[in-house]
């Protein structure tokens, strides 16, 4: 009727994810999986192949299912619901979509039905420290070399790119830091000779990356060097329609586990939901939930390169209902959310990464308000 | 268009909009963009030209004369008059008392009242709040009593909006007294005109008068104009106060004041630099942007849902546009206020001597900023009537959180 | 002890005064005050006089007191909760304060003794309309005509200007609108030839006037000409701490109205004030006042050139503090608080027009921020 | 020192700040500055450098080996330590169970443990909390059976700060279980050496193990370290809680905060510019700033209001420090987190493993960085422990507003 609403087909997606993570994902499962060498499950990962989550977004053409923003919104949601550490986001969406965007046929047909298949999986390199929260501000430098490419510089928070097995790396060949043209979007192998990586654990419990390049050689580029900005910029777009997304999962189990919390827990003799000041504060959650899904929506329904307002909206209103949401959950928990063995404090701490990622939400208020 | 997620939608708000250009009288519209609420021949004007064009009455069936739009195009409907701006039907007559004379009226009534009501002919104000109960209606204490074909009216209603210009009330009256709170309420239609009925406005805040005291003092009132069965007044009144609460979150309303605001913002100076070149200013305006595009959304989706309700239900989550709606519009009335600075702050000696409507306004304030410390300060009721906040909240949590 | 308690000086003062306006100027009383043809009562006024509260900042050897800071908060905190209408601000702490500061003794002599007995009232007029909040910034010019100047521009919220019997005026002499130096302060009879008043009444009741100057003669400058920058400054500091002590008596009041409506008003069979979250809220502005009653301490305490952090702290503390308790002080009220009958909204309108006078909340902010 | 009323406070001040800036040492100071908790060694060795000098009993009475000074001092005292930033005498030992023990311990209790606590030769804990009775004290389980000259303990306290460092514990136990919930309860002194306690970490979701699980099964109690009488304990606890609460504020620490925040803002770069630059940013500090002095003079009113209170008798007001308190730190906190941005987000892969004292860190994060994020999660807690917000606000709401 307007528009916004799933379709059929996404509500059997939902079904299936949420099913899928049932089963193999709850908070006991999670912690299994963190704990795995690359900090996440390569079983759970075929799952997600089997059930056609890793080709999602690609063209059928390149071994997908053509979904949209709102296909991706679902599936993310789930993933948030269940604190999903597995490098979806990293592969599929950011790396597969500049694949899918700026590569060429060949490119694609090599690439994407293997990261569909489950059978390579790939990581984004873009952030640099100097950058901070300036999306488009890359001082890694690139420069043929025969056939070939050179790569010299470093990258930081590459998402699971430290269990990548290609990486998609972007580089300057020309101009200033912060100039939007000169940008180029290399595929390299991290095994090649001057790729350093540095794995970390982010707050939450999911992997990434430093990556240092001293001379490293890229075999190939994605799409023309020189022009690859735009394409960054609206690879970057989708990631955060599908970190809002994320984030709204994430929110709604917080928010969940609160409300069970205020209804079981009691003291001086009662639910300690039944005192109204706790209510209120449950429902100032609930309101700003409700106007993060609506963002979260609407990031997921625009896309295009048109769409940069309604991105940046986005992940203020997310940013804004995260720590809401996020400290209010813990608050209304009280000390039992303070610890380790219980959920509400990864949600937090999720929530937390989410904001800091691909921009602050001072960050695109500020882009926002010109 | 940007705003619509099918193409039918974006066609169907161009046609409004291309008529809201065409007929709306730009000596109102420049008004209202200033800030001025409209006035009574104003609203009557409008509201016949939009009854012509068949869109006075957006949510009534087409039997009764309405144009048969969905919910979401009733959304679209009100956003484009907001953002002209032009006043909105009179609610009183259209989303109040219209349905309930659909739902609950007596052919007769319908055939008496529905036609005039939806050509403003008649001027409907609302006879529910008393001085003893605002947000608690169970504790009214109005009654009226049997006299052969006629009830007898006494009591008193409080914040009656508008009642100034109505010639026609409806109204909760207690008809039985020895009933449980919500039993033995019935709802009539007084006409204005009735001996013992009299007006008193309320001066606000604002330098307004627009609500009342209406004194009732042995109205005679006759039972035909009864609507619904005796003592079954409390049922009407919660699908009357159910009914298209989406329109409550005035989010367009609310976009368009804060377009305003980036306007004036550019042309107001201080110390010769356009308040607008001010960061801080600009986030606080951008940041109320986002939230009244989320709540756009959220209104979008919560109307969506409600359409799937059966009728007469009423979806609790409308709590929600209520309490944002409100937040939103008063923090723009105060980014306005802000804006305004030290040349809003002056008022006419008496607000109420030179100004027809009582619109605060004399010659040393700037036409443009004399309508903004008023609106700032009217804003303060949104978090009160129709329900205050903390009343809002606790449906929340009890009806949605289960809490 | 601290330093900052008072002095049993300032307690019999406080009680003076208390007692005064508790006899003759309840909320009745105040309307019938607003209504006399200057807005404001001349009987009342004799009665600060006879109190000695007109000369109170002034030195001994001007016919005063030699009060400081403390006692004025003193003072002005009981003028807010009664909303008082009378120019104790203009006259006495703004054009006094102009006069015992930068004044000669015969200047003096002339005047603080009569301001002292109520018998000359005075205003002053510095604020411009092309100014907004920028404080220093004066377009109006003066030049030298023989022994006298002559002033042209235009003057905004001259506070109670429009029954002043002598006003003080800033004007130029030199230098741009906002260079500090160049400034002259001017004394200015109303009666003389090229000035314009147009008075008005102020959201909240008081009066104000809007002076246009049309090579208007002043007979004679307070102090060195082109030197008045710094003494403008420190009258206003001064005006804003006495408003800040306003406001803190202004809220105080509308709080213990919203405390007593709390306890009586009952609503579903029993006082609205057993909702918690209303005692919440409630709380919320007792701990603001608490705060801005604070800043308003420190700004009386300080005085001198070098307090401007602690002043402009406090009108940012206050104006913050003012919304949060004029707003929520109607909002516990319900419907009747938005009543022109009912004082609430009275003390919210004043604590609009204070937040809005020498600089509002986000131009000291911005300030402090430099 | 331009903080101060009097010139007697301002030369207080200096001749504190003169002696921390001679004895702190640097390596200490450092590791505060950046953000990380002081470790067991740091406070021990400080603390034993401030009671050489007579100042690591600020509210103890001359004769128990206190200074002497006000309340006032004590505020400049707690102000000057936060400013260095030196750690605090341990709040267990000094300002919890010393007062406890020179108004209600015996002769012999004061002399085998005040001088010990004062030197850091013990280190107590407080064994109030359990699993069942956080805010709400008087559901204690935790029993005390009289066996002869024994006490024996069983029960569970939980989130005990600091008990792994700690070799005496005291603690509330149920001594009469028949008595109404806050009678028959008894405070005992219990060594944490004794057979049948042990102490558990509770991992919190900042990464430290600093509160702790301790299980007493079957736990051998003197009957002389006993305080006060049998089943008299909850008046102790209740003097106890009320001591002291001045510094539960802790301005001084969050104005050290801000500061650090400021230099950090300075150095950090944004595309090649620092990020004070940026208005908004700096309105935020300055903002803070403005309510960080108005909390510093609050709770100096506060605390001389409370010196003309009869000792024992708690001043209600001081829950507005703690509110308030909490809610600066909180803020100052997330502002330190947004200001060290994406690269704080790293956390060592096992935050136990490598930093003695549970700090998170890896060669991955700056060092200026590392702290920080945790430090922001650990603030969630201070509007929780020692009673949350909401709790507070009652209490004002009661005991204040008269609600």
């Amino acid at each position: 009727m307007t528009g916004l609403s799933p379709t059929e087909e996404q509500r059997l997606l939902a079904d299936a994810v949420s099913r899928l993570l049932g089963d193999h994902y709850d908070f006991a499962a999670r912690r299994r999986h963190a704990a795995a060498p690359e900090g996440w499950s390569r079983d759970i990962w075929a799952r997600f192949a089997d059930l056609g989550l890793l080709g999602l977004p690609f063209a059928e053409a390149d071994g997908g299912f053509g979904g949209g923003g709102m296909d991706l919104l679902v599936v993310m949601e789930a993933f948030g619901r269940a604190l999903v550490l597995e490098p979806y986001l990293a592969s599929v969406v950011l790396a597969g979509g500049a694949v899918r965007r700026a590569g060429d046929a060949a490119q694609r047909a090599a690439i994407l039905p293997r990261i569909a298949a489950g059978r390579l999986v790939m990581g984004f390199a873009h952030a640099e420290p100097a950058a901070r929260h300036r999306l488009r501000h890359v001082e890694t430098g690139a420069h043929r070399d025969g056939s070939a490419w050179r790569l010299n510089g470093a990258k930081t928070l590459v998402l699971n790119g430290d269990s990548a097995e290609m990486l998609v790396v972007s580089a300057r060949l020309s101009g200033m830091a912060e100039d939007p043209d000169g940008l180029g979007l290399f595929l390299l192998d991290p095994a090649a000779q001057g790729v350093s990586r540095r794995g970390y654990t982010l707050l939450y419990g999911s992997r990434a990356c430093e990556l240092g390049l001293d001379d490293a050689r890229a075999d190939a580029a994605l799409g023309a060097p020189g022009g690859a900005g735009p394409v960054i910029a609206q690879v970057i777009d989708e990631a955060i329609a599908a970190l809002a997304a994320e984030a709204v999962g994430a929110m709604a189990a917080a928010q969940a586990l609160t409300i069970e919390h205020l209804k079981t827990r009691r003291q001086f003799g009662r639910p300690i939901g039944q005192n109204q000041a706790l209510q209120h504060k449950a429902v100032d959650m609930l309101i700003a939930l409700e106007q993060a899904r609506s963002m979260a929506l609407l990031a997921a329904f625009r896309s295009g390169p048109a769409a940069w307002r309604e991105v940046a909206a986005a992940k203020v209103q997310i940013g804004t209902a995260a720590r809401l949401i996020g400290e209010g959950a813990v608050q209304l928990h009280g000390g039992i959310g303070m610890t380790e063995e219980y959920a509400v404090g990864h949600y937090l701490r999720r929530l937390m990464v989410i904001e800091q990622l691909f921009g602050d939400t001072a960050c695109h208020l500020g882009r926002l308000a010109g | 268009m940007e705003r619509d997620f099918t193409p039918e939608l974006a066609a169907f708000r161009a046609e409004l909009r291309h008529f809201i250009a065409a007929h709306l009288p730009a000596d109102l519209r420049e008004r209202m963009r200033l800030g001025h609420p409209a006035g009574r021949e104003d609203i009557i004007a409008w509201q016949r030209i939009l009854n012509a064009r068949g869109w006075a009455t957006p949510s009534w069936p087409p039997a009764f004369g309405g144009p048969g739009w969905s919910g979401v195009q009733r959304l679209i409907f009100l956003d484009e008059l907001a953002r002209a701006p032009a006043p909105e039907p009179l609610a009183f007559n259209v989303t109040m008392l219209g349905p309930v004379l659909i739902a609950f009226g007596t052919p007769e009534q319908q055939q008496r009242f529905l036609p005039r009501a939806a050509n403003l002919d008649d001027w409907w104000c609302q006879g529910f709040s008393e001085p003893g109960a605002g947000s608690d209606l169970a504790a009214l204490a109005t009654t009226a009593r049997r006299q052969g074909d006629h009830y007898v009216v006494q009591g008193q209603k409080c914040w009656t909006t508008l009642a100034q210009h109505a010639n026609w009330m409806f109204c909760l009256v207690r008809t039985d007294p020895a009933a449980k709170p919500q039993a033995g309420i019935s709802f009539l239609l007084i006409d204005m005109a009735s001996p013992g009925l009299s007006v008193r406005p309320i001066r606000l805040i604002d330098g307004s008068a627009h609500v009342n005291e209406v004194f009732l003092d042995e109205v005679r009132v006759p039972v035909a104009l009864r609507v619904g069965a005796e003592n079954r007044g409390w049922e009407i009144a919660k699908f009357l106060l159910g009914n298209e609460r989406a329109g409550i979150a005035r989010v367009g309303r609310t976009r368009e004041r804060l377009a305003r605001a980036r306007e004036l913002a550019g042309e107001i100076r201080q110390g010769g630099h356009p308040l607008i070149e001010d960061p801080v200013l600009r986030h606080r305006i951008a940041a109320l942007e986002v939230e009244v595009q989320a709540l756009e959304i959220t209104q979008l989706r919560l109307v969506s849902a409600a359409e799937r309700l059966p009728p007469g239900e009423a979806d609790p989550m409308a709590s929600v546009l209520k309490l944002k709606g409100a937040e939103l519009q008063q923090r723009a009335a105060e980014l306005l206020l802000d804006i305004a600075g030290p040349q809003g702050l002056a008022i006419a000696p008496d607000p109420f001597a030179n100004a027809p409507d009582g619109i605060a306004g004399a010659d040393t304030v700037p036409d443009w900023a004399a309508p903004l410390a008023p609106a700032y300060l009217f804003s303060r009721a949104y978090s009160i009537y129709g329900g205050t906040n903390e009343i809002q909240k606790s449906i929340l949590a009890r009806s949605v959180l289960g809490l």
